[in-house]
């Protein structure tokens, strides 16, 4: 239970949604089990009872065909809230992400949009073992086409969903399955936020450490212990992985000189190689020492709790990793 | 046997499988002098399956279709001088010169394209038929595919899906018996069609697809039953007269087979039952030989007058253009 | 009413029955003091299927598994021991710890996971067919998959791959109503499956999968008719008694009906029909019940005395180490 | 037609494929169109009359089965060499990919292995549009339990079939549909290739171009432009995107200074990024300039020739970046 005033994670994506529906009739959820089960982790829990299965649709085992659907919903005037219970299974659905619902607008010469939004849960640290594991956002984000989100925080579980819908194109929203019970205080109203923009969630002008989703606890929790042994590190959290907020991150890397980019994908061809290039690129001379990276062991899950521990970002490699860059230029 | 067809509707079909029909054999000069360019798939052969079936939509009505749409773009209503400026490459054409002979769009005529991968366009004609559903518009979804399509999972999670929430899709399986090289018999263990869509309890119908009064009449039908209910199935037995694309040497089926599937040729047909009517002649036909060599020379004209997009623009269309 | 079974092969059969049944129940202790961890789906009420099925096949025969397979697992001779350090992610696993309840192997056994993609191991089932049947040998592959999986396009890819090809495949549907939360009304059009297997022409039996007997009956002849054929369906009717996973509040299903299919306990109309024969009784059940637990006591003992694999070892298995 | 003793790209790969199916029974083919079509490149055309049907299989239109199959034969003790027609249709057998071809080895604790080798063409230049001209075999290499081969020359494409074959892992082999009518000599025997390490395709001591696949012709060609303006670059050809072969990139870095990498891949969370990460990680200190990238642009393929043509790396845009280069710290 939550104390009051506070909520969860779940809660806020929850609130998000309920809000949607009832503020638009274009919008609705559709996804295995997201009625009658109350959905694989219980966000749409309760909202069958209150818009009825016209608006909860509960779809047979088809993650191809009900993307699809909801992609040709979203061209059919309406505002679909496709979930694909977790980012393992959207690999069945990858060709109509890819090949219809990033492109069809191009392919028609801006005639047709797809405002269609696709949420699902993502990332490891449950020992659910290599088909259940996955992070794939980082590599979503290399599709023209698509936005890709990341909410980390209840504030943006609760209020990513509205932009989301709003915008034109379509949207995937990645939720970290380790973030759903996570709780915190909700301001009411809840404040909104954009879906452009990286946030700085933690000041500090030694180093920068960049991240988002599932990882952002961690990071934060590293700031902390950096904080303990004199390093003043800054937390920016991307929120957005495409289009990616170039510019706050290099603003922060100007004034720190230092980088770690934290990232629960595995390394090669990751997000983070994407951030670090771009580093490259537009902040080579402002670096005292190369950009670091914090990122999942390239091996499949494996379910053994300890390995599977050590396979994903911990406090541990990220404080080594940015007193590294501290020492680098030594 | 059909119905006696009305002699001026009768008429107005073939002078549409004509227009196609000379179209498309245009298209594969303008190839061989490199102004069309990338895949180009014929409809020669197949005309009274897209005529015929789109004879019997009204203008809110969706269409989904394939790479080789050229038919169905034109027996939609797209100019043909928008679809021929899109195979130039030009601002002009109805996608504006970004997609290109497989990628037709007309948002107007609620056409959805022009998809090139096989079995692709199920799932979004599931869409467009649940968002009218939802929306309470009496609108049905045609959804035209290839019979390759059917070994395709999307093909049978779509047909489930329009089926188990009873949406308004006509789905039409142009069975013309080959997916490129490979016959249906080698990609299917039960060739009957409607078999897989009855065990989705889909009404069905084998629709002789060279006769376009026997396509308009099952699609009238169908298009009937999914407006006021469910999704409904035709397989149209039909032929591609020509190789699959441009670059096709045609190893896999005999000269015979195909010259006896010539003898049906939907033009032929449609004009032997005008005339047993007594609703077509010589002079009839020369009239619309001439009308169509006219709309064909302007829309190529209108095609070669187009403009090329600044290179600047490049990157548009990627995302909804939010600065102007 | 099937054959008169043999009253010792009878008995082999419910002494398998209960070796799972009392291996779960273990497993759900040591979830709940948190020495199994992950998702932990149990075979509770289904144990004929696996057990019926299993015992038609050759060690050369090759098994496909879901999630749901510490039943199919121990019925194929995986010892409990490796399953149960498995699942406490110890070296010593039938997995070496990497794969946890849901992806248990035994190459030895040729027990081929353990997929956690639903609809994701038919494909592979398919594979393996083709490989004996191209290097000449008579395996069978079984392939088991949840009724949920039906929907998915992988499942009608599969089974007409392998009926195109005529591959010694046995496609065995649990059909245990649910998917997760999901009725089969809910999630097929047409909740008769066999008639799917039919549209693909593949001879399919539905069979009641709460009586081992019947099971393994129908499993015998599909077998058989495979091995020397192609490939068969059969559609398992049974049921889940307990929730999906540990996690499922199982809000879509009324508890009457669970307690109907209760009062068909696998196990209990086993032990009746046995009883019926004078092949059963009251000393038979207690000392499988003995045996069962000393066998399931010393599993775990086995999984606790095991070992963690070195966490330097972690990138291991990822591709075939040559340097060693 | 080629020249005497010349060979065509298309050719050699037909040629090892031919080689594989008359050295070792547990070799077949099987995809669309293999057979009696003649496969949709020309690749295998022939090879049904040759080996007949059994070992020349064509597969019905279904990429997911088919691959899973290819997955299982392999587990069943064949070598299966799998064509899919192109890397746009590769993602509807994605799950198949990732899931079990990538992690079987790993779930069973080593037990299992996949000798499976799959073929397909990739990438754009021919006016395929937005569904039919991806490049994603750089995006491939970010699934550790792959291998990713990505033959640019006609060497390389007729001998990197047998070592993939030999491999005891999954192989995905890319082969640009630009390259197979490129003609040129070819040694009789052939010579025999790794698939492990990256080739210098030429010598030069300026700056280092990095690139594979279809972009190699490109990049020598760019590397020509350049000596004629006096610089003289290193071309190295990467032939193996996972796992990627850093120590001949880094060599040739610490040597030249600089790098430009071409890369026919959208440019965010390419594999162009993951190289200009590793050579910040490994060679930082090294460089006179940031690291370049010539990519695609983001954008799904256009079907006009002129917008295509401006979206692909390009000799000007590669002269272009490496003048930047070194120009850079001026
Ligand atoms: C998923 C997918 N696989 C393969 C292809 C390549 N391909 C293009 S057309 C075609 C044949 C399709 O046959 P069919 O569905 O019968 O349609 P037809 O061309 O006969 O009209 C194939 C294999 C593709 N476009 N998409
Ligand atoms: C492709 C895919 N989609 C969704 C899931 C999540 N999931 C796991 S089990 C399950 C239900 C499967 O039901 P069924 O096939 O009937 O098997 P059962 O669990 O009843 O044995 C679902 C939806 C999954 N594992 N894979
Ligand atoms: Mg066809
Ligand atoms: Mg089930």
């Amino acid at each position: 239970m939550t104390a009051p005033g506070e909520t969860t994670y779940r809660e806020a994506m929850r609130a998000a949604i309920r809000e949607a529906l009832a503020r638009d009739p274009r919008v609705f959820v559709m996804g295995e089990d997201v009625g009658r089960y109350g959905g694989c982790f219980a966000v749409t829990l309760g909202l069958l009872e209150e818009f009825g299965p016209e608006r909860i649709r509960d779809t047979p085992l088809s993650e191809s065909a009900f993307v699809g659907a909801g992609i040709g919903a979203a061209l059919g005037g309406t505002r679909p809230i496709v979930e694909i219970m977790t980012v393992n299974f959207s690999l069945l659905a990858l060709d109509q992400i890819m090949n219809n619902a990033a492109t069809l607008q191009h392919m028609s010469g801006g005639q047709l949009h797809v405002p269609l939004v696709i949420r699902m849960t993502t990332g490891a640290g449950r020992q659910l073992a290599a088909q259940h594991s996955h992070s794939l956002e980082g590599w979503y984000a290399h599709i023209p086409g698509i936005k890709v989100l990341t909410p980390a925080t209840i504030e943006d579980a609760r209020g990513m969903l509205a932009p989301a819908l709003e915008d034109p194109d379509p949207v995937l929203i990645f939720e970290h399955g380790g973030l759903y019970n996570t709780t915190g205080p909700l301001a009411d109203p809840p404040p909104v936020v954009d879906i452009a923009h990286a946030a700085v969630r933690r000041r500090g002008g030694d180093i920068t450490l960049v991240t988002y989703g599932g990882t952002l606890p961690t990071t934060i929790a590293a700031a902390d212990a950096l904080a303990a042994r004199g390093v003043d590190a800054e937390v920016i959290d991307l929120r957005v992985l495409r289009p990616l907020d170039d510019a706050t991150v290099m603003a922060s890397v100007r004034r720190t000189h230092r980088l770690v980019i934290v990232d629960e994908g595995w390394r090669s061809g990751s997000i983070s190689a994407e951030i670090s290039a771009r580093v490259m690129e537009q902040a080579f001379f402002d670096l005292d020492a190369p950009v670091g990276r914090v990122c999942s062991a390239e091996v499949p899950m494996p379910y053994a709790r300890h390995l599977e521990e050590a396979a994903l970002p911990s406090v541990a490699r990220i404080v080594a990793a940015a007193e590294e860059a501290i020492t680098a230029n030594g | 046997m059909t119905r006696v067809p009305d002699p001026a509707h009768g008429r107005d079909l073939y002078r549409e499988m004509l227009r196609i029909r000379r179209f498309e054999e245009r298209c594969v000069e303008l190839y061989s002098q490199t102004l069309i360019r990338g895949f180009l798939h014929l409809y020669v052969g197949e005309e009274a399956v897209a005529v015929g079936v789109l004879a019997t939509l009204t203008g809110d009505d969706n269409v989904v279709a394939t790479y080789r749409e050229h038919g169905h773009a034109l027996a939609r209503g797209i100019p043909a001088g928008a679809i021929m400026a899109e195979m130039f490459g030009k601002v002009e054409g109805c996608s504006g010169g970004r997609g290109g002979s497989m990628h037709l769009f007309d948002a107007t005529a609620r056409f959805f394209g022009g998809n090139a991968i096989v079995g692709g366009g199920l799932p979004v004609a599931v869409g467009l038929a649940l968002a009218d559903r939802m929306q309470d518009r009496p609108a049905v979804t045609a959804c035209f595919f290839g019979e390759g399509a059917v070994a395709e999972g999307e093909f049978h999670e779509s047909l489930n899906l329009a089926a188990v929430w009873d949406l308004p899709v006509v789905f039409c399986c142009e069975n013309n018996r080959y997916a490129m090289g490979t016959a249906l018999e080698r990609s299917e263990s039960d060739t009957d069609l409607a078999a897989k869509a009855a065990s989705y309890e889909m009404p069905a119908a084998v629709v002789d697809g060279m006769d376009v009064f026997a396509v308009e009449d099952a699609a009238r039908a169908a298009v009937a039953a999914a407006r006021d209910g469910g999704p409904q199935f035709l397989e149209l037995q039909t032929y591609r007269f020509r190789a699959h694309s441009m670059y096709d040497p045609e190893r896999y089926r005999e000269k015979s087979e195909v010259d006896a599937w010539r003898a049906r040729d939907p033009l032929t047909l449609c004009e032997q039952r005008l005339r047993e009517l007594d609703a077509f002649d010589d002079v009839t036909r020369d009239r619309f030989e001439a009308e169509v060599a006219a709309e064909i020379d302007a829309a190529i004209a209108f095609a070669e007058a187009g403009t090329l997009e600044p290179v600047a623009d490049l990157t548009r269309h990627v995302y909804r253009d939010t600065t102007t």
